[in-house]
């Protein structure tokens, strides 16, 4: 059959479009429908992140934190104070690795909520979405009983916490994971399953695990290509170690591995975990401690540097730390998870038609603000 | 050819069964919904259960308040802020400890602390604060919070600030014509020796 | 019909005063604002009832209030109204670089696609303005001027995602008119007649004489010209020219204010249009289910307009539960599944109407 | 403080942390008591990580991290074996000082060799080491192994030039561009070399140390001080 080229056109998706998920521009060069290159545009929402960071203290570095990733705030904090624990030697108590454990998979599914929801809203399915905003907001909810914040917590400080558990933290989190658990079969009934949400999804936009690996992809983007890595597994932070899970892995039910609808099958399926190790984290947080005992008065790490990563919602949140010795951190990098799941884009979205690109867009579950810090 | 009719019968099926779980959500609107009815219905929800016990509910990041009678003028809040929000200048009080009636100055803070300075300029810009709470924590006297927090008895929680200039979001909480009366006293005194 | 009885009233009325050709032109026109009113009252209602279903779907409660002013009335009822006003009082914006006669005609047009389809709809067995022989023809034909203005909007906006809309929107009303008149052909074939009131009443007696339960290949007729006119209205789950996630607004990008309330009323009349014909064509039209049960000329009209209800109700819930199809999906399913199937039944009705009849 | 001081403080801390708290508290000077408590809190820290330090080196992550150690200096030795003199100043136990010459044909090497596979960049970024000298960063991770590295290569401020390891691994194409755009790192043979979070006319390299914001860009002058604040 013979293909007709058109003209080409060059068409900015973007910086102010609905399918981009905060403001990126994509420069796309089309044929008719068919985008054969794109080219992404970054930095609409950079905020010197990193030179902030230069100019406070190690405890200040926390509510920027909260304002790169959003979406899981917790996570970002997480992330960081790992890394400061690791590179001050500081050991915290198990109530604390509990409760930040709860709430880190707390954050996970919420954002994993907001990125399949997302997903679904980029393929036009406006229900599904607003279903798992729904659900996400009593997660909000639990957050703001405990630290009085909905987004940017700042919860989560080196050596310890903010605030203790309030009283019945544990058992509205029990009672909204038993509330919740059956939505999850209904959402994936009424997205996952659908029909035409499979023949969106599925077979498009396949990343070749080597591929993944080569450009960096990682979290349930490059589990979803049938990678097992899982750095709550594989390089165990807090006390993950003592936690009983599974990682789930694309299997390309529906089409070939790696395709986006093994991208929303592997997140729906985190949230089922992170459910099962919310319960075993409730049952393991020993009743009585202070969360505030670990933390050092001042902050100043030893002269060296740390490279910690852990395992946001997104994938590997890396922080490199360098420090001086002084309470001021000398420079400090953060990996982000979601930059490097921008830069496979091309490759994988580049000849297929718009729709595609922007559903392939969808199904990789970006941040800008993690993206431009 | 069996693939087609598969096809077809899988689009169908799935279909139907999107459409019976929209429709029950349909019919079950009045008990499933979700939404807050903003300005009639306010947080803390009042009817609507949602498993929480409103009570010890008393974290809220609001606005931030200082109780200038409490405050000591040590600037531990200014030095936490990471966004340079908070701005403090501090005089020598001529009498430590003593209440101050002209400037409305109180000597001694409710924990017992006495004053040795007069806090003649408090300014919190609310327009560029994070909200991360970092500058309550050093306070020695508790004097800053987050209205909604550890003193929300004193203070209810308000979470609706708005104004019509950007001005008007800088507080300013330092005793109006403090400055002016401290000087003004200073001279005083100097004129009297 | 209605054109004629005015026109006898009105001679009866004003004999001598004024001309016949006025009085003509008048008894035109009086039926015609009832048109635009009935138009511009469904669309207030339907808004509101989009409003509605699509919250209640997703667990929310919609537009609400006590009362007018700041609130949306008791139950949200003035919101429509509400949305209306805005977007009349909105600043008209052309830009600089469009094609300016062409983008200020382009809603015109597509208002004038639906609005003219109206008057071959049957409300009652006299209720209808212009009873045509050829009326399901007719409705056919003037609703594809609706690709014509769609393709006006996109190329006159000179711009590229309305250009994508446009295109997109021809392709698919294109298409999808096929397999929705060969599913009208069987209507046709049964009722032996073109003209609308004809095949009504070739309908009468009942529920079980409704063209849909005439024989096992009819409702599968019915459900392809049901999906084929969601096509041609572009609801979800065919609203690619519009598709917010990948075109913006489709068409509509440039669009505002009164220009852009114009698509979006024709959208939802030709909604009502469509509904109006499977109505007419399946359900009996504005005949009672039951024979002899609420059957006179104003309890037509109820029949009439609750069978539109139901099925446009049906469009609101599909839209809300489905995600959208893609470009090429879409003329797949129109060329490859829609048409043979189609075919296939108008044989199966030609022989069952030889065998059993 | 007077001596005797010091050795009445001395001597109720030792008590004290025998279990006899009443040794401070009746001391009679209030400054006094309070050195002694602060004095009681050092000693008690002091005290806890003696204890704590076994239970670290019990932790799952010590023996990793030793593994590492031993895992760096390993791979600079059979670096050096293969490229020669590539190796810049001492050995490190934490990471491996490469010189810029033959980075990219060692990177290739430390992909490919199968007893390395180090097939996934984590990440990279650049560090203004003051002394007039930059350094880029390459934090290197083995999937099939589950080992990882660090690789620091040092330029001086002047000529900032390193050879771009993007063909190795794609993931470091937009890595670069963002080191180049923080510290003006020039990757040299790197396809697309652009700023990548700053527009592209920003004048200056942020993230170095002696950097100053322009005075205006595109005719807007950046603020420095608040408005209406001071």
């Amino acid at each position: 059959m013979g293909v007709v080229h058109g003209q080409e056109m060059v068409l900015n998706i973007g910086p102010q479009h609905p399918a981009t998920h905060g403001v990126l521009r994509l420069q796309v060069k089309t044929d008719g429908e068919v985008i054969s290159e794109i080219t992404p545009y970054l930095g609409y929402l950079h905020r010197c992140f990193e030179k902030h960071c230069e100019n406070v203290t190690y405890e200040q570095v926390i509510p920027f934190t909260d304002r790169c990733d959003y979406l899981a705030s917790m996570s970002m904090n997480f992330g960081y104070v790992v890394a400061m624990e690791r590179l001050m030697d500081i050991k915290v108590d198990d109530r604390v690795e509990f409760i930040r454990i709860i709430m880190a998979e707390l954050q996970r599914i919420g954002s994993h909520l907001l990125a399949v929801g997302v997903f679904g809203l980029d393929l036009g399915a406006f229900t599904p979405f607003l279903h798992m905003l729904r659900d996400r907001e009593r997660i909000l909810d639990l957050f703001e009983m405990t630290c009085g914040a909905r987004l940017l917590y700042n919860y989560m400080w080196v050596g310890g916490l903010s605030h203790d558990l309030p009283t019945g933290f544990i058992e509205s989190t029990l009672e909204f994971l038993d509330y919740f658990e059956p939505k999850v079969d209904e959402f994936e009934n009424l997205l996952g399953n659908n029909k035409i949400f499979v023949e969106r999804s599925a077979d498009i936009g396949v990343m070749p695990a080597e591929v993944a690996i080569n450009y960096g992809v990682t979290g349930p983007n490059l589990r979803a290509s049938g990678v097992n890595w899982d750095l709550r597994k594989d390089d165990p932070y807090s006390a993950y170690s003592r936690l009983d899970f599974e990682v789930p892995v694309g299997n390309g039910i529906k089409g070939t591995v790696g395709d986006s609808w093994d991208r929303f099958y592997v997140r729906i399926q985190e949230i089922r975990q992170s459910v099962k190790i919310i319960r075993q984290a409730i049952d393991l947080l020993p009743k009585e401690g202070d969360v505030h005992k670990a933390m050092p008065k001042k902050i100043r790490p030893p002269k060296g540097s740390i490279y910690s990563r852990t395992e946001s919602p997104r994938g590997d949140l890396g922080y490199y730390i360098e420090s001086d010795g002084t309470s001021i951190p000398y420079r400090l990098k953060m990996r982000s998870p979601a930059f490097t799941a921008l830069g496979v884009l091309n490759e994988i979205a580049s000849g297929w038609l718009m729709s595609d690109v922007l559903a392939i867009l969808g199904s990789l579950d970006i941040v800008l603000g993690e993206i431009d810090r | 050819m069996s693939t087609y009719f598969k096809d077809i019968y899988e689009t169908v099926t799935s279909i139907l069964g999107g459409m019976g779980i929209t429709i029950m959500h349909l019919f079950k609107a009045r008990n499933d919904n979700v939404t807050l009815q903003y300005p009639e219905e306010k947080w803390p929800r009042p009817e609507r259960n949602i498993g929480f016990d409103h009570g010890s509910y008393n974290v809220i990041r609001s606005r931030l308040h200082v109780d200038m009678d409490d405050c000591i003028g040590c600037l531990k809040c200014e030095r936490a802020c990471p966004v340079d929000c908070i701005k403090i200048v501090t005089e020598k009080s001529p009498a430590r400890g003593e209440d101050l009636k002209d400037i409305k100055h109180k000597g001694i803070t409710s924990n017992g602390t006495k004053k040795a300075l007069v806090v003649t300029r408090f300014d919190i810009d609310m327009s560029e604060c994070c909200y991360c709470n970092l500058c309550t924590y050093p306070c020695p006297e508790e004097c800053i919070f987050m209205t909604g927090g550890p003193n929300s008895k004193k203070h209810p929680i308000d979470y609706e600030f708005s104004e019509p200039d950007r001005s008007d979001l800088i507080y300013r909480f330092a005793k109006p014509g403090s400055k002016e009366g401290l000087e003004k006293m200073n001279q005083a005194k100097d004129g009297g020796e | 019909m209605t054109v004629d009885y005015l026109f006898e009233i009105l001679s009866g009325l004003f004999e001598g005063l004024i001309g016949t050709n006025s009085l003509l032109l008048l008894s035109m026109l009086i039926p015609c604002l009832a048109v635009f009113g009935f138009i511009t009252v469904y669309g207030l209602v339907v808004i509101y009832a989009e409003l509605k279903v699509s919250s209640f779907i997703q667990d929310k409660v919609g537009p609400m209030g006590q009362g007018p002013g700041l609130h949306a009335g008791k139950w949200g009822l003035l919101q429509p109204i509400a949305d209306a006003l805005k977007l009349l009082s909105k600043e008209d914006i052309i830009p600089s670089s469009a094609d300016r006669p062409l983008f200020i005609f382009a809603p015109f047009m597509i208002f004038i696609g639906a609005f003219i389809s109206f008057i071959a709809i049957p409300f009652g067995e006299s209720i209808i303005i212009a009873d045509f022989n050829i009326g399901i023809f007719y409705i056919l034909g003037v609703g594809s001027i609706a690709v014509l203005s769609l393709i006006l909007a996109g190329w006159a906006s000179n711009n590229k995602w309305s250009l994508y809309g446009g295109m997109r929107s021809a392709a698919q009303i294109v298409s999808y008119e096929i397999p929705a008149g060969l599913s009208l052909i069987i209507v046709i074939m049964l009722s032996e007649s073109l003209n609308m009131q004809d095949i009504i009443k070739y309908q009468s007696g009942g529920v079980f004489n409704w063209i849909i339960f005439d024989n096992p290949f009819v409702p599968v007729a019915f459900v392809i010209y049901f999906i084929s006119a969601l096509a041609e209205t572009n609801r979800t789950p065919f609203d690619l020219p519009e598709s917010e996630s990948e075109l913006v607004a489709g068409f509509a990008t440039e669009y505002s204010g009164m220009r852009y309330a114009f698509f979006f009323l024709s959208e939802y009349a030709n909604m009502f249009v469509v509904s109006a014909v499977a109505v007419v064509g399946f359900l009996g039209g504005w005949q009672s289910p039951l024979v002899g049960f609420l059957d006179s000329a104003a309890w037509g009209v109820f029949w009439m307009i609750s069978k539109t209800a139901a099925l446009i109700f049906v469009m609101l819930w599909l839209r809300w539960t489905l995600p959208r199809l893609r470009v090429d999906q879409l003329m797949s399913v129109c060329w490859k599944v829609f048409l043979p199937i189609s075919l296939v039944n108008i044989f199966g009705v030609a022989i069952w109407t030889v065998i059993f009849n | 403080m007077s001596e005797d001081k010091e050795k009445l403080i001395s001597e109720a801390v030792e008590k004290a942390l025998k279990g006899d708290k009443e040794a401070i508290n009746s001391i009679e000077d209030r400054v006094t008591r309070a050195k002694a408590k602060a004095a009681l809190v050092k000693a008690q820290r002091n005290q806890t990580m003696v204890i704590e330090e076994p239970t670290d080196t019990n932790s799952e992550e010590t023996p990793n991290k030793n593994q590492k150690l031993n895992l760096s200096q390993e791979i600079a030795q059979k670096i050096e074996k293969k490229f020669p003199k590539s190796i810049d100043g001492e050995q490190n136990e934490k990471w491996i000082q490469l010189k810029p010459e033959n980075w990219f044909e060692i990177a290739n090497y430390l992909k490919s060799d199968e007893g390395l596979l180090f097939d996934s960049l984590q990440c990279n970024t650049g560090v203004d080491i003051g002394e007039e000298f930059l350094e880029s960063r390459y934090n290197l991770h083995s999937m099939k192994h589950l080992n990882s590295i660090e690789i620091r290569i040092k330029v001086s401020i002047e000529n900032p030039e390193i050879p771009s390891v993007e063909k190795i691994w794609r993931v470091a194409d937009w890595f670069e561009r963002e080191t180049y755009d923080m510290f003006g790192i020039v990757f040299s043979s790197h396809s697309d070399l652009r700023r990548i979070l700053l527009p592209e006319d920003w004048e200056g390299w942020p993230l170095r140390k002696d950097y100053e914001v322009q005075e205006t860009y595109h005719g807007i002058v950046i603020p420095k001080v608040k408005e209406g604040w001071e």
